[in-house]
């Protein structure tokens, strides 16, 4: 008697999945909203930097190289997102926080030569709409007790 | 690997590297019908030296590739080798850091839980609902990394010294309710899974490891533990805050698949209990103390970290000549390990084709740690 | 069989099998460490496994010291009972790494010295299958964790 | 007359024909085409017309589009379904919300993939093998009756033992293409097959015979008017259950998908197939699986019969008939999800000690039923 309602009872654990909704985040057209400490691409300030290095020295990919920058003193950081492992040790390594980290993943690029940015390039970072233009919404996960769900924080 | 002779009396399939379940090894079995005579574990097609790596980065820059061993449990790796850092070159690490570091062990260890309960579960048969139930369910721990510590998988978090960053504002809540809602699914994984009686008929009995042979073999973590030999290197030596943690070392005598697969299923529990109580009693104190960026080693000193990673003990053995990096990295994977033991099991018990892939994945491989 | 502790093992070692081993210490807690005399190594290893129950197999290695011109070999064991780690090394000339194999006292080390001698070229006699293990079956590049392997450094 | 002699005069009168006769031909067929053209177009509607049933039976139900649409549909919802219960989406942008396209896209795809034929295969078996395999059990469908006067192939009272027979068929291909394929892999995967369809059709056609003799006939229509008072799942419960798990078994479904096991024989005896090759192989899974389901249908579930209230019938109509296949499909998607996949032994036993014998004591007991109503 057991066997039989060992047997049976997955189908009652199974079927109510079929109407819980879907964990997919639907990516293009929409984005999840990653937390502060999330480390996407760089951000230079180039005002700040002291081109003291460190960041390149300490990088375990050797992905940072210090280069001139036109109308600048001094050379400043390039990263090579070809080879970065987004491991944010030169954000640690900063002595006076001219780098930091941002929630923009988005790298992809044609050539491999488009991966490795210059100072000027790090200085900004686009607007999400400009490298994601069907992008409609960004969502949130929401962890209730019984199942975990996407809540829309903001739609564009 | 030069391939050993064939018998004539068998055939010898060739299960992998392009096999939709046989991951990024190669495994030769030889086969008399449906019963498998040998197998020959080819391993190594995912070798990238990370011995020889680590003796050209520094001590803090090794964390990043010594984190490529094992994806899915990066933070039990990492700590392996910061702790050996950290005992080479003499560094004292503050309380709160090592509760810190135990919190994120815990998720790592059940997030890797997950993944390799998910697969074994695929692998006898399972359209992969319970894979993606499990993908889904790491989800919530994924989030709780990327909090923390700012990436999903590979967060360079641990740096000799203590730990990066302090917890968040209202991390701990967040812990507590991602434990209560990992309680609750874990109650369908019993019913819908480890209790449906198909597949317990697919794992009971399959690959039985005796204790004997598990200790001769040199098995470890849930293998070991499946078969009844109660080693854990949490308890045995304990490293961060496992000394002040109150958990259970799960064992089963059986030696099975099922059994392998019910010690990872109890570990999960026990490493939700722990993230509780970590959540409640954590210490006050700074996370970290101030290290140079670049550490100098003193000659001549050698130091052997252990810990307990989700796959077994791993081992790191760090040698110092008195320069910046390390002069020898020796890594003892678990995963290494415990292929022996697959290698052997054809001869210890009777193994069918179709059980390969269960077996295979009831030791739960990770080739990337293998090779190393 | 009584679970002895690190120092009563090393002294029961030093009392009793002096003419087996070089020296015996222990680190710290947990961690003994025995240098085996090289010709004897095969008696104090099946003494190690027989007597002090040495019987389960942890992992070995191997490492280059260039400039002493030794190589050592250390294998890690574990007693299920007393639980610290054995570490059993034995010195080996650098010109000529040859050493009985491990394999006939502990069947497990077999993989760990396959990659011993790939990676570092030290000959094991008595191995039953001392072939590739890591690297490709037709490797010549030379023996890669070796100090004098002219592997690349980081990348520029 | 020796032989060169005889061609040349037949070429001599073959060139008179055609000087002085053939243009006299022409001309007269010219002159009649006016009428003839009329009588033409008349005669192909009236061949049309007095054979239109069996035409559209074999274009629409149970033919070519039905069998092509059942299998599509059920790809797509096996896909979708399975999706939902993993809390993914499955198929999402082609084709809208639902994916519907997807499967059109993937049949395309299939169909214009280039097709890889290893070198050392048995050519001509490994290229026959996937176009018969759903062949075999479209024919097995054209038996089923669909309505009372709607079979395609009316074999009168021969109907069950044809459809048997030419469903035992099936399993001989995939032999034959696991062997042709020269590979580890499809071997290993055909054998199964082999031991698979032996430990199930024997306690299937038990059943099926089982069911006749509570009939009293062999003719499916027979079989299925016989079920007018009640449904042959109730008084041969038992056998009702051994068919439901044989025909999963027959299909190479989940809990028995034993030779297509993908976790460790690749795809077993498809292994090699590629583009439509391999499409043909996907179909007839679905096909013998459909061949099968609508037998269950018409043994136990009583095929095309409407429900009936007090024994008065409501409606019959080919319409219940798809409605009782929904309702099997969706169950047996659904145990995909739910149970994993049996090992071979496993199986066997399954089929040789538990179906065999449940088969024969439900004969047993269809035979004690008959007597005592016959008494």
């Amino acid at each position: 008697m057991s066997l039989l309602k060992k047997l049976v009872r997955p189908f009652f654990i199974v079927a109510p999945y079929v109407a819980r909704s879907s964990q997919t985040v639907k990516y293009p057209d929409e984005r999840l909203v990653f937390s502060e400490r999330f480390r996407g691409r760089h951000r230079l300030d180039l005002d700040k930097c002291i081109h003291c290095g460190l960041c390149a020295r300490i990088c375990p990919c050797a992905s940072i190289v210090l280069v001139p920058v036109e109308g600048r003193e001094g050379k400043y950081p390039q990263i090579d997102y070809g080879t970065c492992s987004l491991c944010g040790l030169c954000v640690d390594a900063c002595p006076r926080g001219a780098l930091t980290m941002t929630d923009f993943v988005e790298f992809s690029a044609y050539k491999r030569s488009d991966l490795v940015y210059s100072p000027e390039r790090l200085a900004e970072v686009p607007d999400i709409k400009e490298v994601l233009p069907m992008l409609k919404r960004r969502i949130r996960p929401v962890l209730t007790d019984k199942e975990m769900k996407y809540e829309v924080v903001e739609r564009l | 690997m030069t391939e050993p002779e064939i018998k004539p009396e068998v055939m010898r399939i060739s299960w992998g590297p392009q096999h939709p379940m046989s991951g990024q090894t190669r495994i030769l079995i030889d086969v008399d019908g449906e019963i498998v005579r040998r197998i020959i574990a080819d391993i190594g097609f995912t070798h990238r030296g990370i011995e020889k790596i680590l003796e050209n980065r520094t001590f803090i820059q090794g964390i990043v590739p010594i984190e490529r061993m094992v994806m899915a449990d990066t933070a039990n790796i990492a700590l392996g080798y910061v702790q050996a850092v950290e005992e080479a070159l003499g560094i004292e690490v503050p309380e709160r850091a090592k509760w810190i570091r135990s919190l994120i062990c815990e998720m790592g260890r059940i997030n890797s839980h997950l993944y390799a309960f998910g697969l074994q579960v695929e692998c006898t048969g399972y359209f992969p609902a319970v894979f993606l139930w499990t993908t889904v369910d790491r989800e919530v721990l994924l989030d709780l990394f990327e909090k923390l510590t700012g990436a999903r998988w590979s967060y360079s978090f641990f740096i000799p010294g203590g730990v990066r960053a302090d917890l968040p504002e209202g991390f701990r809540d967040e812990v507590k309710r991602a434990v209560k809602y990992l309680r609750r699914r874990f109650q369908d994984y019993w019913d819908a899974m480890v209790e449906n009686p198909l597949f317990e008929m697919r794992n009971r009995g399959v690959g039985v490891l005796s204790r004997e042979d598990a200790i001769r073999l040199g098995a470890t973590g849930p293998v070991l533990r499946g078969s009844g030999v109660d080693m854990d290197v949490r308890r045995d030596e304990p490293y961060a805050a496992y000394g002040d943690l109150d958990f259970k070392v799960i064992t089963e005598r059986e030696g099975d698949c099922l059994a392998r697969l019910k010690v990872r299923f109890h570990e999960i529990e026990q490493s939700l209990n722990i993230m509780e109580q970590i959540a409640d009693e954590i210490p006050g104190g700074p996370v970290r103390t101030k290290v140079s960026l670049f550490p100098r080693s003193k000659p001549g000193v050698e130091a052997l970290s252990r810990v307990e990673t989700a796959r077994g003990e791993l081992g790191v053995h760090i040698f110092t000549d008195g320069g910046m990096k390390p002069y020898r990295v020796k890594i003892n994977s678990p995963t290494l390990r415990n292929m022996y033991v697959f290698e052997r099991l054809a001869e210890l018990d009777r193994v069918l084709v179709a059980d390969l892939p269960v077996i295979l994945y009831s030791i739960d491989p990770w080739y990337l740690d293998c090779d190393r | 069989m009584q679970a002895r502790s690190e120092e009563e093992l090393v002294e029961e070692l030093k009392r009793e099998h002096s003419d087996l081993l070089v020296e015996a210490v222990v680190h710290r807690s947990k961690r003994v460490s025995i240098v085996a005399k090289r010709e004897k190594l095969l008696e104090l290893a099946r003494l190690l496994r027989d007597k002090y129950s040495f019987t389960h197999p942890v992992s070995a290695g191997a490492i280059d010291y260039i400039k002493e011109g030794k190589m050592q070999m250390i294998y890690y064991l574990m007693n299920p009972e007393s639980r610290f780690m054995l570490m059993l090394r034995v010195d080996l000339p650098r010109d000529n790494p040859k050493m009985p194999s491990m394999t006939q006292i502990w069947e497990a080390m077999s993989f760990h010295e396959r990659e011993a001698w790939e990676m570092f070229g030290i000959d094991f006699e008595g191995h039953p299958n001392l072939t590739h293990l890591l690297l490709p079956p037709d490797w010549r590049g030379g023996y890669p964790l070796r100090k004098d392997f002219k592997g690349e450094g980081i990348a520029p | 007359m020796d032989v060169v002699t005889l061609i040349w005069l037949y070429i001599l009168g073959l060139v008179r024909w055609l000087l002085k006769e053939a243009p006299l031909q022409v001309i007269n067929f010219v002159r009649s085409l006016p009428t003839l053209i009329p009588e033409l177009i008349r005669w192909l509607w009236d061949f049309i017309w007095f054979n239109f049933k069996p035409l559209a039976q074999i274009i629409v139900i149970p033919g070519l589009a039905f069998i092509l649409l059942f299998a599509m549909i059920v790809v797509w919802f096996e896909r979708k379904f399975l999706a939902r219960a993993m809390l993914r989406i499955g198929p999402y942008y082609c084709g809208k919300r639902s994916g519907w396209l997807q499967v059109i896209a993937d049949f395309l795809k299939l169909f214009f993939k280039e097709l890889v034929i290893p070198d050392d295969v048995e050519k001509a078996l490994f290229l026959a093998s996937p176009i018969l395999l759903p062949t075999i059990p479209a024919l097995a469908i054209t038996l089923i009756p669909f309505d009372s006067n709607w079979v395609l192939f009316d074999a009168g009272g021969l109907s069950l033992p044809i459809f048997l027979a030419i469903a035992g068929l099936a399993p001989v291909v995939p032999i034959f293409a696991g062997w042709a394929a020269n590979n580890k892999y499809t071997i290993i995967g055909s054998f199964r097959t082999a031991y698979l369809y032996v430990s199930g059709e024997i306690p299937l056609v038990i059943c099926a015979a089982a069911t006749a003799l509570l009939a009293g006939s062999l003719d499916l229509v027979d079989i299925v008017e016989a079920q007018r008072p009640l449904w042959f799942a109730v008084p041969q419960f038992i056998g009702f259950l051994v068919f439901f798990v044989g025909l999963i078994l027959e299909a190479e479904r989940t809990p028995f998908d034993v030779p297509t096991a993908e976790t460790e024989l690749v795809i077993g005896w498809r292994t090699e197939f590629s583009g439509i090759l391999f499409g043909f192989t996907m179909m007839a899974e679905y096909v013998v699986f459909l061949g099968w389901t609508l037998l269950f249908i018409t043994l136990y579930l009583g095929g095309y019969l409407g429900p009936s209230l007090f024994g008065v019938p409501l409606y019959d109509h080919i319409f219940w008939m798809l409605l009782k296949l929904a309702v099997i499909v969706v169950i047996v998607v659904l145990i995909r999800t739910v149970y994993p996949r049996l090992r071979l032994d496993q199986t066997l036993r399954l089929g040789w000690n538990y179906l065999m014998p449940l088969a024969l004591l439900n004969l047993f007991i269809t035979i004690i039923l008959k007597w005592g109503l016959m008494i």
